[in-house]
């Protein structure tokens, strides 16, 4: 009876997954709806009685090649925008048609397939465990497969690499020539390295940017993706903006001595205030 | 519970993987629509197993995982060879294998 | 062990051209020279053999037969008989002649000409092979081989349009081989179905097949020699191959190679399916005869002088058709002798037209005129081999096309009477050409024509010798003929017309035979 | 002489009834070197062709030197064959065996009697003679010993159809007297008209040999063999239906061959040929080789009477035509073309009348010979005088100017006209007599014919001879040298005693002939006298007609209008023009059509089948768009068709 509960309760959750990961707009949702899919697949496997299965899905293929698919969607997928206009001519079509053509043989055949009516189920060919009649039809009738399987992993993963390696055309850059190259090309204020992001009062983020010697803000000192995804946040929010009143104070006060004692406690209030200001400056010239 | 329920959502999940591999352009989301149509057949094989009593559905399914695993790790490979030269990760950008 | 003559027979020419294509690139004459030195010993080979045929002299030929492919039963078996001698005698012969025409013909070409006489010797070799092969697997073969050089001949050294024409040949013929190879195909079955599997002739002869099988094979087998030997609707190929080809090329295609399709006809088709070719006798009867009058009208329409040739053969090539299925003994050996008369008649009118080509180097008719004045060796040479092109008496020619058509007559009479409308034809596009190329004023162009060289009257005069030997004695050969043609009838099961009003008795002795 | 004249009297008596029953014996002692008379005129025609320009000095020579040595072999065979009993005067030379093809075979061997001795004498002795007169005739032509080979080999072949015993040989000849006359009409190549002369004639004879090698095969068919002995000897066996075939056969074959009817357009055209040629080939012995070939197969057209029939009604048309034609021709050539091809008539229509006319067809042929050679070589040498002019309208009063050559050619004209001492009075009387005997249309086409040929015979005369001058050169005719009036004093003189001389000398041409045709008495339907008095009296009406048009007026330098009778007359009746229409045009049209056909029709679906291919496959190219995506859908399709193919296959 749990069974068909739990079959009712996940099979709409693995479908809304799969639904998900075709119409989701970014990749990673979509990766994400897949991994849904994937556990409550899991979790039928656990109550078709095969636990091994269950926990090889969730670990190996939920676990590990869907953390690939992340990798490499960080990797690529960020920024390829994904507009869902149909650019091939019929291919909606098409595509409709051979899917439902599909949808509709397979379901002709499941419901005229002779099956069982009540599952043979498994125990009399386990007699004990799962797992070690997995062993051992796996060690023992397909050896071979297993072999062959074995060696297929190895050359795919040997193939990735040799896809995607790069074989390097130009020697390797020394010390000396990065540096040489860092004050001959480009502009020379880069030379000693971007500026570091701003750092104010209640906030030092890597996505503030620092503030130039005229006040306003630096775009190198922003990384770049931040900026392309519009993570990057302005410099105003920080900044203490000076009221009429502080303007007008500023007016007034006539003048200052740096040597003697006789700097009022209020005037070093304005000057606190306006040291922040000067951090901000003095941050920028240090930057 | 009768089993066939579980064979009609594997041919349920199997078209909605064929539908995202023709529909999306992306290239990753094809590859992983792939990735779901081989769920729904392990599902399908698990299933079998256990109407028949036989465990080789369950070896089956072992097998189409592993399998899966190497497809995924060439293919992704390939997808970021193609971006690294194309810049660009959609399905239909790469189409010159024509006559 | 008796000395193997047939075996040495093909094995000559084959040898031949392996050497001459081993003769280093640079030295182009001495190629020729060991191509038709070859040719020449074939020559020799073949006489000798045709001699224990010709004037029942033993000189020790015997049919020949070892193993090829024991598990279908395929053997290389070679045997000589009436048909197949007269054949092997005119291919023979043709080659040095043919060689000897193409001393200079490949010289401009970029390539060296060595190919080109290889390439003959061994078409040479695979056409003997067909005439001699009692094997069908080993004539099937042999029938397809033949194809590639002759591809290459013509394809490499040629006119403007070689390569259209060498593909059209190719296409067409391996069409027909394909027809053909079904149809072997389907014998060897029968073969197999009737207990001892095995390609021999004479075995496959001994099978008795039904009559709708018989039906289907009959079609693959004449499909392909009905393409081979250019039967009106599959004719295309050769006008365009011979108008593109060498001309001494063309001459030995049209003149030798094409003989292997009505060789095919007579000592294949008619013996394995005696039901199938009586009862499909009258529709070959009407293509033949169509073939002879639409060859002639077309010969008579062109402006290319090696086309018109081409066409003539295909005319020619009609009457040969219909002497084979006219299914009688006269007309059946006038058929056979027809074979050589055709060879030896093309090959003349080919090699003096290419004279007169390499001399004025258009082929258009119309560019000639009047070379009887500078050249009246040339004209006199052309004016004879067209008259044996149009069957004129004295010739050889005449006697075979006279067996043919009265051999027809006595069985489809209105087909003979059509096929007799052909020499009138033929008088007329031979003497049109003529009179348009030889006669009248003399053209500008024509005015310093050189007459025959001494190589030139080398190769034509023993052509034209020949035909008048023969048109004189030609009974040893037509007996040799007739004697194999009997039992092949015989075997196709069809009762020779009596004459109507046999001989009254009362001839006195007086007129003694 | 006299021992011969008497063994002729006493085989008179005899011989009667249905000839061609005669039976041949094989040939011993000199008829056994009967195959000389052919080997000389062909060595002859070997040296001359091939020996090429040593032989030209001395050509002309080697050429009458084989030809006078046929001559006299011929006329040592005679007085042999004359000694002989008359029923035993065939013999058979049995030389080598030509073919043995699946049960028809056949020998080459000759057959010497009376019928082709007499055509040997003709054929050698005009022959030689015209050998001579060309001596005189081609001296300043370059290419004379290519011309006297041709003669040689034109006497050969004519010989070789003359003496074969079977129809094969005797086509064998009859192609290369064909060959002969092409290369002779056609000897001077460099003049257009000339070659296309020849070409015609070739190709209308070529349709005459069509019927020849038809009556053939025929023969082959009904009796099994083509030699004489056994095709007469079985012709009673055969039905009559295919004799009348087989004779009507021969007739088209003779045809062809003699100028008649149906294919006589090429005769006129043949005077394209050096007059010796004309001569030779056009009168006195090609244009012959129907009537022997007729006469030559009576076993088959007695037996066959419509086939005669036909051969009658051909000889009484081509009489009439070439008797109209005769008139109108202003060419002096074409005008005795016109009067050869009238007289050939007469003797196919004496040929048709059965045994009656055979020895009178022979008759009229040989004393034909004589006198149109004679005119022939008259018309030649006064070419020859008037720098090759033939326009008539050029001549007028060349009796005194040429005095040999105007005496020969009046012995000729007196002859063909029929005027009782000369030679074509008796033998044209003795055809009209038969033609009579035979039925009345016939008898009045004969009579009708010899008035027309009268009229235009003596047209031809007064133009020439008589009436002012016309010629315009500068230096005024001269005779023709002695080596060509020699020959036309011999001719001459045969046409003066040749019609008495081969009737009534010794047993006479009838009966020398009868063993070969056999012979019929037949019954006038009027008295005879009064029959000749009526041919001699249109004879002279048609000489007053002429004399009155051409002789008492000047004649006209210009071409006169003339009637419709006269255009047409001038046109051949027409005869070229139904050709062409009837059948070159069409055939033109016919051969570009088929060219045309050709290329669009059969060649066009072979490449067609090629483009269409070619098409296809490049629409099938833009199935595959490339993009992947499109590429799965296929794939999906695939896969639901595979399932579907499992599911209907049921694999067990």
């Amino acid at each position: 009876m749990g069974e068909a509960a739990l079959f009712w309760v996940m099979a709409p959750v693995a479908v809304l997954g799969a639904l998900g990961l075709v119409f989701s707009r970014k990749a990673v949702h979509g990766a994400l709806c897949l991994a849904v899919t994937m556990i409550s697949l899991a979790l039928f496997y656990i109550a078709q009685e095969a636990p091994f299965l269950g926990v090889v899905q969730i670990v190996v293929y939920t676990g590990a090649i869907m953390m690939l698919f992340l990798f490499v969607i960080m990797l690529v997928g960020v920024d390829s925008s994904d507009s869902r206009v149909e650019t091939i001519r019929g291919q909606r079509v098409a595509a409709t048609l051979a899917v439902a053509g599909v949808v509709l043989l397979l379901a002709g055949v499941t419901i005229r397939a002779t099956l069982p009516e009540e599952p043979v189920g498994l125990n009399q060919a386990t007699p004990d465990g799962n797992v070690s009649a997995i062993a051992d039809a796996i060690f023992g009738t397909y050896v071979w497969a297993f072999e062959i399987v074995a060696a297929l992993l190895i050359t795919a993963a040997v193939g990735a690499m040799t896809l995607t390696h790069r074989e390097r055309i130009v020697a390797k850059a020394t010390q000396k020539e990065l540096s040489i190259k860092r004050f001959s090309e480009g502009r020379p204020g880069d030379a000693a390295g971007l500026p570091v992001p701003g750092v104010y009062a209640r906030h030092n983020a890597v996505d503030t940017p620092a503030l130039l010697p005229d006040g306003t803000p630096s775009e190198d000192s922003v990384n770049r993706v931040l900026i392309a995804r519009g993570a990057a946040r302005s410099t105003d929010e920080f900044r203490h903006h000076p009221t009429p009143a502080d303007v007008e104070a500023a007016a007034t006060e006539t003048s200052f001595s740096v040597e003697g004692e006789d700097v009022a406690a209020g005037e070093s209030d304005n000057r606190a205030g306006e040291i922040g200001t000067d951090d901000d400056a003095s941050g920028g010239e240090r930057a | 519970m009768n089993p066939t329920n579980y064979l009609v959502l594997s041919i349920i999940l199997f078209s909605i993987g064929a539908a995202g591999v023709l529909i999306r352009r992306n290239a990753l989301v094809a590859f992983m629509s792939v990735e779901l149509m081989l769920n729904a057949a392990n599902l399908a094989f698990v299933t079998f197993a256990r109407m028949h009593g036989n465990l080789d559905g369950q070896i089956v399914a072992f097998f189409v995982m592993v399998v899966a695993a190497a497809e995924v790790v060439v293919g992704l490979a390939i997808i970021v060879t193609i971006f690294r030269t194309r810049r660009s990760a959609s399905v239909d950008d790469a189409s010159l294998l024509k006559l | 062990m008796t000395f193997p003559w047939l075996t040495t027979l093909i094995a000559l020419p084959a040898l031949g051209a392996v050497l001459t294509a081993l003769v280093p690139s640079g030295r182009g004459t001495l190629a020729k020279q060991v191509a038709t030195g070859f040719a020449l010993l074939t020559l020799v080979v073949g006489a000798l053999i045709s001699v224990q045929y010709l004037f029942d002299v033993d000189m020790g030929v015997k049919p020949e037969t070892y193993e090829w492919i024991p598990e279908f039963g395929a053997s290389w078996a070679l045997d000589l008989h009436g048909i197949s001698l007269a054949l092997v005698a005119l291919t023979v012969l043709a080659t040095p002649i043919v060689a000897l025409a193409m001393w200079h013909e490949a010289e401009d070409e970029k390539r060296d000409p060595k190919a080109f006489f290889a390439l003959l010797l061994v078409v040479e070799a695979l056409t003997l092979t067909a005439f001699l092969s009692q094997d069908v697997l080993l004539f099937y073969v042999v029938f397809e081989a033949m194809l590639i050089p002759l591809y290459f001949m013509i394809g490499m050294y040629g006119g403007p349009q070689r390569r259209y024409a060498a593909v059209k040949f190719l296409l067409y013929n391996l069409v027909g081989g394909l027809a053909m190879l079904a149809a072997v195909i389907g014998l060897y079955v029968e073969s197999v179905n009737s207990g001892n599997p095995s390609f021999y002739l004479p075995d496959l002869i001994a099978l008795d097949i039904d009559t709708t099988t018989q039906w289907w094979l009959f079609i693959g087998f004449m499909l392909a020699f009905a393409i081979k030997a250019p039967l009106w609707p599959f004719h295309t190929w050769l006008p365009d191959a011979a108008a593109e080809a060498t001309p001494s090329n063309a001459a030995f295609l049209s003149g030798v190679a094409d003989k292997v399709g009505t060789y095919g006809m007579i000592a294949l088709v008619l013996p394995l399916f005696p039901d199938a070719s009586r009862e499909a006798a009258p529709v070959i009867v009407v293509l033949a005869v169509v073939s002879i009058i639409y060859g002639a009208l077309l010969a008579i329409g062109q402006t290319d002088m090696k086309r018109l040739i081409g066409y003539t053969s295909i005319s020619h090539f009609g009457f040969i058709v219909l002497g084979i299925f006219a299914l009688t003994d006269q007309a059946a050996t006038g058929a056979t002798f027809y074979m050589v008369n055709h060879g030896l008649s093309t090959i003349a009118l080919f090699v003096v037209v290419g004279f007169l080509i390499s001399r004025r180097g258009s082929r258009q008719v119309d560019d000639f005129g009047g070379v009887q004045k500078p050249a009246p060796k040339l004209a006199g040479v052309f004016l004879f081999a067209g008259l044996s092109g149009l069957a004129l008496p004295p010739l050889s020619t005449f006697l075979s096309e006279f067996l043919v058509i009265s051999g027809t007559f006595l069985r489809y009479r209105p087909a003979a009477i059509i096929a007799t409308l052909g020499i009138v034809l033929s008088a007329l596009y031979i003497l049109w050409l003529y009179q348009r190329t030889m006669t009248g004023p003399v053209r500008p162009a024509v005015e310093g024509m050189p007459d025959l060289r001494t190589r030139e009257v080398a190769v034509v005069a023993p052509l034209l010798a020949l035909l008048l030997v023969v048109g004189f004695f030609p009974k040893p050969l037509t007996d040799a003929i007739d004697e194999a043609v009997g039992p092949t009838l015989v075997e196709v099961g069809v009762d020779q017309p009596e004459p109507l009003a046999p001989v009254a008795e009362h001839v006195e002795e007086g007129t003694g035979r | 002489m006299t021992s011969t004249l008497s063994a002729l009297a006493t085989a008179v008596a005899t011989e009667g009834g249905h000839g061609g029953g005669q039976v041949a014996t094989a040939a011993t002692g000199v008829f056994d070197l009967t195959w000389l008379l052919i080997a000389f005129p062909l060595l002859g025609a070997a040296i001359l062709l091939l020996g090429g320009r040593r032989t030209d000095k001395v050509g002309h020579l080697i050429g009458c030197a084989a030809s006078i040595a046929s001559f006299v072999m011929g006329v040592v065979l005679f007085f042999a064959m004359v000694g002989e009993p008359s029923d035993g005067r065939a013999f058979t030379v049995q030389l080598w065996e030509y073919v043995n093809a699946g049960g028809y075979s056949v020998d080459v061997s000759l057959l010497l009697d009376q019928l082709s001795i007499s055509f040997v004498l003709l054929i050698t002795g005009v022959g030689s003679l015209i050998h001579i007169y060309s001596i005189g005739y081609m001296e300043h032509d370059e290419r004379r010993r290519r011309f006297f080979g041709y003669l040689n080999l034109f006497v050969a072949a004519m010989l070789l159809l003359v003496l074969a015993s079977d129809y094969l040989i005797l086509f064998i000849g009859w192609e290369g007297v064909g060959l002969a006359s092409y290369l002779l009409i056609g000897f001077w190549q460099h003049k257009d008209s000339a070659s296309v002369a020849a070409k015609k004639a070739f190709v209308v004879n070529r349709v005459g040999d069509m019927g020849m090698v038809l009556a053939m095969a025929s023969m082959i068919t009904v009796f099994g063999s083509t030699a004489f002995d056994v095709v007469f000897a079985s012709a009673e066996g055969a039905s009559t239906g295919w004799l009348t075939v087989i004779g009507l056969f021969l007739l088209l074959g003779a045809c062809g061959k003699s100028a008649q009817f149906p294919l006589q357009s090429w005769l006129l055209d043949a005077m394209e040929g050096p007059t010796p040629v004309s001569a030779l080939i056009h009168a006195a012995t090609m244009v012959t080789a129907g009537v022997y070939l007729i006469v030559r197969s009576s076993a088959i057209y007695d037996l066959a009477p419509d086939a005669r029939t036909a051969v009658v009604v051909v000889g009484a048309i081509t009489l009439l035509m070439g008797a109209i034609i005769g008139c109108a021709k202003d060419d002096i050539k074409k005008a005795l073309a016109g009067s050869t091809m009238s007289q050939i008539g007469y003797m196919v229509l004496a040929a048709g009348l059965g045994p009656a006319g055979y020895a009178f067809a022979i008759f009229h042929l040989l004393t034909h010979g004589f006198f149109k050679a004679n005119m022939f070589l008259g018309a030649g040498s006064v070419m020859h005088g008037m720098h090759d002019e033939v326009n008539m309208r050029r001549y007028g009063g060349l009796r005194i100017l040429m005095p040999a050559t105007f005496l020969t050619f009046a012995m000729g004209y007196l002859a063909i006209i029929g005027i009782p001492p000369f030679a074509g009075y008796f033998s044209k009387d003795k055809i009209i007599e038969a033609a009579f005997a035979d039925n009345w249309i016939t008898g009045l086409a004969t009579l009708i014919g010899a008035g027309i040929t009268a009229f235009y015979m003596t047209r031809l005369m007064l133009m020439t001879f008589f009436g002012n001058r016309r010629w315009k050169q500068s230096e005024p005719p001269h005779e023709s040298p002695p080596v060509m009036t020699g020959p036309l004093w011999v001719l001459g003189a045969l046409s003066v005693v040749g019609g008495f001389g081969l009737l009534y000398v010794g047993a006479g041409i009838v009966d020398w002939l009868a063993p070969v045709t056999g012979e019929a008495h037949h019954d006038l339907p009027m008295p005879l006298w009064l029959l000749i008095t009526i041919t001699l009296a249109t004879v002279v009406v048609g000489v007053a007609i002429a004399w009155a048009m051409y002789g008492r007026r000047a004649v006209r330098e210009d071409v006169p209008a003339g009637n419709p009778l006269t255009v047409a007359a001038r046109n051949d009746l027409y005869g070229d023009a139904f050709n062409e229409a009837v059948f070159m045009r069409p055939g033109q049209y016919l051969t570009r059509s088929l060219v045309y056909f050709e290329n669009r029709g059969v060649d066009g679906a072979v490449v067609g089948t090629a483009t269409a291919v070619g098409g296809l496959s490049a629409r099938l190219r833009r199935l595959q768009t490339g993009f992947v995506r499109s590429y799965a859908v296929t794939m999906l399709g695939g896969v639901g068709v595979v399932v579907l193919a499992m599911l209907l296959v049921r694999l067990p």
